[in-house]
C-alpha cells in the first residue's frame, strides 16, 4: 500500500487552493544502483482531483517530475466543509486516493 | 592502534600553553585524556577513510588550536613561521621545468570536488575543489567564496618566474605561505599529480586561458 | 482531450489490468479520460513531443505566465508555475528542451479550474522550459531559461 | 582569522564590483528557489510517518514508543526536540534525539539497536530514525532553543564538540571550521554558515533534520554529520557516537533562543 498523500485546500475569494504532497520515487529510469544496474522506470502517469466527488482536474505526468511530487491548483467556488480528492495512478498500476476538508 | 598516537602528539605540540599561562576550560591542554578517548570510540573504517587518517601532522595538530593558529602573540607568530618553513621545504618543483600544462585539463581539475571520501576509490580520479572556494573562470557562475577570486590571475600577476614559483608552490603547499590556510595541500598530501598541478597553473596563468579573458 | 494520438494498447500493458480496473470504476461526473500519452513522454526531440501531442504553430503569447526562478540550486527539484490568462485554456503542459525526454507533465484544466498550476519538475542541465497552453484548439507558449547550478562541495 | 594571510597574497586579484553584482542576483535567484520551496515541504510526509512509527506496537515487547521520555517525561513529544542534546539521569549520557531514541527502542521496546548503528544511512532502519526524528522536531516547530549546559556533563560535551569543531586532520587538512568558521562565505553559491557565532549556529541547528531536494531523502542531523565527515575525507563516524553528540551540543548550545524552524528543506 502506498503511503499516503498530504492535501491542503483552502477557499478563499470563491476559490478553492488545492496542495498536494505525493510520496512518489518518480523513478526516471536514467539512474543506475551502486552496482551498476539501471534502475527501472517507475513513476504517477495519471493524477485526478475532485471536488465534492465531481472531477475538476485531470493530469498526465511522465518520469520527470520531481520525487515525492508537489503539485497546486485552483479550483472556482468550493467553500469549508468541501470534500476535495485526490488520486495518483502509476507505471506499476498502483493508486492511492486521499482526501481532505476545504478550509 | 593508530588514534593512540594523538593524545602525545598533542601534547608536544602545545608546550607553551600546558605549562604557561592560565589553562582554559577547552581546547588542547583542558580535557586531552577525554577529547582522545572521544576520538578513539566515535569512528570507523570507511572504504578508504580509515581510522589513520585521524593520526595528525604537526601541522594538523597545531592549526587545531584557534588561539595558536590565528592569534597575535610572539610565540604564535613564531610557530607559524616555523611550521610554514617546515611546509615550505616539502615543496617539490617541477622536475623539466615546465610549468604550465593544459588550461582545458585545468578547469576539469578545478571543477571537480571529488576523490578520496570514503565513498570513493582509491584510484578514482581526484579533483582540486577549486571552484567550492574561488571565483576563477568567469562563465561558472556557481564558485565559492572562502578563498579569493583568481579571475583574471595571469592578467594582474604576468609570468615573471617569482610569480610561476609561488603559484606552483601555493598549490603544492599551501601552508609554506600561511601556516593555517584553509586551502589543502594539493602536491605535499597527494591529492594532486604533478600534471594536474600543470594544468590549474595553465588555467591560472596561460593568456589564452577564460580566466584572463 | 489532449491526445492526437491514443496507443491503447501501449496503455494496457503500460498500466496493467489494474490500471483499468480502477479507471473502470471511476464513476460520477467526470471528463473523459485520455489513454497516457507514450508517444509524447517518450519523445526525443521537441518536434516529435509537438507531434505526438498534436501541437501545431504554437506561438509565445504574453498572455502566458511562467513563475520560475532563473537558478535553480539543484535540478532535482526545480519550482515551475504557468498562469494562462487566455479564454477558453484547456490545457497546461511543462516541457523541458534539454532533458532526455522533454514532456515532464500535462494537465487537463477542466471548466471548473482556473488556468494556474504549479509542480515541481526535474532538469538535467540548464535548459529552456516552456509553459504550453492549448486553447480553443490552438497552441500558446511562454518560455524562460532556467540556470541549473552545481552545488555543495560536488563530492 | 586565519585566511587573512591568504587574502593579503591575493590582495591584487580580488574581484571587481561587476563580479560581485552578478554574485547577488544569483543569491537573489537561489532564494527565490528556496522560497517556492517552502511552501509545501516533503518533510511533512516523513512527519506523517514518523508519528504513525512512534505510535505503533514494534519490537520484540509489542509497545510503541508513546511511553520514551525524551528529557520532558515519559510521553511528551511537543517541545522535547528543543531542549535535546541534554543529560538523562537513567543513562548517566548527554543525549541528542537519535540517541534518545534508541534508549527508548532498547528499554521500551527490545529492540537491538546495534543493527540500527550499523545499518547505512538510506535503509530502513535508519529511514525510521530519520522518520521519529523529523516527527519529534516538528513537533517543537517555532519554538526557541533551550539547550542547557547546567550538569557538568553538558558542559563538558560542549567543550569537545568546540574542540572538536577546530579538529584538523586527513589528507585535505579540513576541520569544520575550515568552511564554517567564518561569516559570510559560500562554497559554491550555498552560503555557509558560521558556527562560531549564535546568528549562524542558530540558522545552521534550527533547520535540521531536513528534506534534501537533490536526493529525496529525510536528513537528520547525525546524517548531516556523518556527511560532512566524509566531505572533509574523514572515516565514518558511529552512529549516535560522542563526537557527534559533542558537535551537536556545540551547536545547540550556540544556537540558544533561536526559533526551531524544523523540518527543513535544503538543497
Amino acid at each position: 500500500m502506498p503511503n499516503p498523500m498530504k492535501i491542503r485546500a483552502a477557499s478563499k475569494d470563491g476559490v478553492t487552493e488545492v496542495k498536494v504532497l505525493m510520496n512518489h520515487e518518480m523513478e526516471t529510469g536514467f539512474r543506475k544502483d551502486s552496482s551498476g544496474a539501471p534502475i527501472p522506470a517507475w513513476f504517477i502517469t495519471d493524477v485526478v482531483a475532485k471536488l465534492n466527488g465531481k472531477e475538476v482536474m485531470q493530469a498526465q505526468w511522465g518520469a520527470s517530475v520531481s520525487k515525492n511530487p508537489y503539485l497546486a491548483f485552483k479550483i472556482k467556488g468550493g467553500a469549508a466543509g468541501d470534500k476535495v480528492s485526490v488520486t495518483w495512478t502509476d507505471s506499476k498500476g498502483e493508486t492511492r486516493t486521499d482526501e481532505a476538508t476545504v478550509s | 592502534m593508530k588514534t593512540f598516537f594523538i593524545l602525545p602528539l598533542l601534547l608536544a605540540a602545545t608546550p607553551a600553553l600546558a605549562e604557561s599561562g592560565p589553562k582554559t576550560d577547552w581546547g588542547q591542554g583542558a580535557d586531552d585524556a577525554a577529547f582522545a578517548a572521544m576520538i578513539k570510540s566515535s569512528f570507523h573504517d570507511k572504504g578508504i577513510a580509515t581510522l589513520a587518517r585521524l593520526d595528525q601532522d604537526s601541522t594538523q595538530a597545531f592549526c587545531s588550536d584557534p588561539a595558536r593558529a590565528t592569534g597575535a602573540s610572539k610565540e604564535a607568530v613564531e610557530a607559524r613561521e616555523k611550521i610554514e618553513a617546515e611546509n615550505l621545504a616539502t615543496i617539490k618543483w617541477p622536475a623539466d621545468n615546465t610549468w604550465l600544462g593544459d588550461w582545458k585539463k585545468g578547469e576539469a581539475v578545478a571543477q571537480s570536488g571529488r576523490g578520496l571520501t570514503s565513498s570513493d576509490k582509491a584510484d578514482g580520479v581526484r579533483g582540486g575543489n577549486c571552484y567550492n572556494c574561488h571565483q576563477i573562470s568567469k562563465q561558472e557562475i556557481a564558485y565559492g567564496t572562502i578563498g579569493p577570486s583568481l579571475w583574471n590571475y595571469g592578467k594582474i600577476k604576468g609570468d615573471a618566474p617569482e610569480t610561476l614559483r609561488y603559484t606552483w608552490g601555493k598549490i603544492y603547499n599551501s601552508k609554506a605561505y600561511n601556516a593555517c590556510s584553509n586551502m589543502p595541500r594539493g602536491g605535499h598530501m597527494g591529492i594532486l599529480s604533478e600534471d594536474q598541478i600543470r594544468d590549474l597553473m595553465a588555467l591560472l596563468l596561460h593568456p589564452q586561458s577564460p580566466v584572463n579573458q | 482531450m489532449m491526445l492526437a494520438s491514443q496507443d491503447r494498447r501501449g496503455f494496457l500493458r503500460h498500466t496493467g489490468l489494474f490500471g483499468l480496473a480502477i479507471s473502470a470504476l471511476t464513476f460520477l461526473p467526470r471528463m473523459a479520460h485520455a489513454a497516457w500519452n507514450k508517444p509524447a513522454f517518450d519523445a526525443k526531440t521537441m518536434a516529435d513531443a509537438y507531434k505526438a501531442m498534436g501541437v501545431e504553430n504554437p506561438t509565445a503569447s504574453a498572455d502566458v505566465t511562467l513563475v520560475a526562478s532563473d537558478i535553480a540550486e539543484n535540478g532535482a527539484v526545480v519550482p515551475v508555475q504557468a498562469i494562462s490568462k487566455i479564454p477558453n485554456t484547456t490545457q497546461i503542459s511543462f516541457l523541458v528542451e534539454k532533458n532526455p525526454n522533454m514532456l515532464a507533465a500535462a494537465f487537463d484544466i477542466g471548466p471548473d479550474m482556473l488556468a494556474d498550476v504549479t509542480t515541481r519538475i526535474k532538469m538535467g542541465q540548464t535548459s529552456n522550459v516552456i509553459a504550453l497552453v492549448k486553447a480553443d484548439g490552438k497552441y500558446f507558449t511562454a518560455a524562460k531559461e532556467i540556470k541549473v547550478t552545481l552545488g555543495g562541495c560536488g563530492g | 582569522m586565519k585566511r587573512h594571510h591568504l587574502c593579503i597574497a591575493f590582495a591584487a586579484v580580488i574581484s571587481a564590483g561587476a563580479a560581485r553584482a552578478e554574485t547577488d542576483s544569483s543569491l537573489q535567484s537561489i532564494e527565490q528557489y528556496r522560497e517556492a520551496l517552502r511552501d509545501g515541504n516533503p518533510a511533512e510526509l516523513f512527519e506523517a510517518q514518523g508519528e504513525e512509527i512512534w505510535k505503533t506496537p514494534a519490537g520484540p515487547k509489542n509497545v510503541s514508543l508513546e511511553q520514551c521520555d525524551l528529557g520532558l517525561g515519559a510521553g511528551v513529544v511537543k517541545g522535547a526536540f528543543a531542549q535535546l542534546p541534554r543529560w538523562f539521569k537513567d543513562t548517566d549520557r548527554v543525549q541528542d534525539t537519535e540517541s534518545r531514541l534508541l534508549t527508548c527502542k532498547e528499554k521500551l521496546q527490545g529492540v537491538d539497536i546495534k543493527a540500527i548503528i550499523k545499518a547505512p544511512f538510506g535503509s530502513p532502519e535508519k529511514d525510521e530514525m530519520n522518520a521519529l526524528v523529523t516527527y519529534i522536531s516538528g513537533a517543537s516547530k517555532d519554538m526557541p532553543v533551550k539547550v542547557s549546559l547546567a550538569h557538568p556533563k553538558e558542559q563538558a560535551m560542549f567543550n569537545l564538540g568546540r574542540r572538536m569543531f577546530y579538529f584538523e586532520a586527513g589528507p585535505h587538512d579540513f576541520s569544520c571550521a575550515t568552511c564554517h568558521g567564518q561569516s559570510g562565505a559560500r562554497i559554491r553559491l550555498q552560503e555557509l554558515p558560521d558556527l562560531t557565532i549564535g546568528k549562524g549556529a542558530g540558522v545552521a541547528w534550527t533547520s535540521w533534520p531536513a528534506y534534501r531536494v537533490s536526493s529525496g531523502q529525510m536528513w537528520s542531523m547525525q546524517w548531516r554529520l556523518a556527511d560532512c565527515f566524509r566531505q572533509q575525507r574523514f572515516p565514518e563516524p558511529n552512529y549516535t557516537s560522542d563526537v557527534t553528540v559533542a558537535l551537536s551540543m556545540f551547536m545547540a548550545a550556540m544556537a540558544n533562543d533561536a526559533k526551531l524552524d524544523t523540518p527543513g528543506i535544503k538543497r
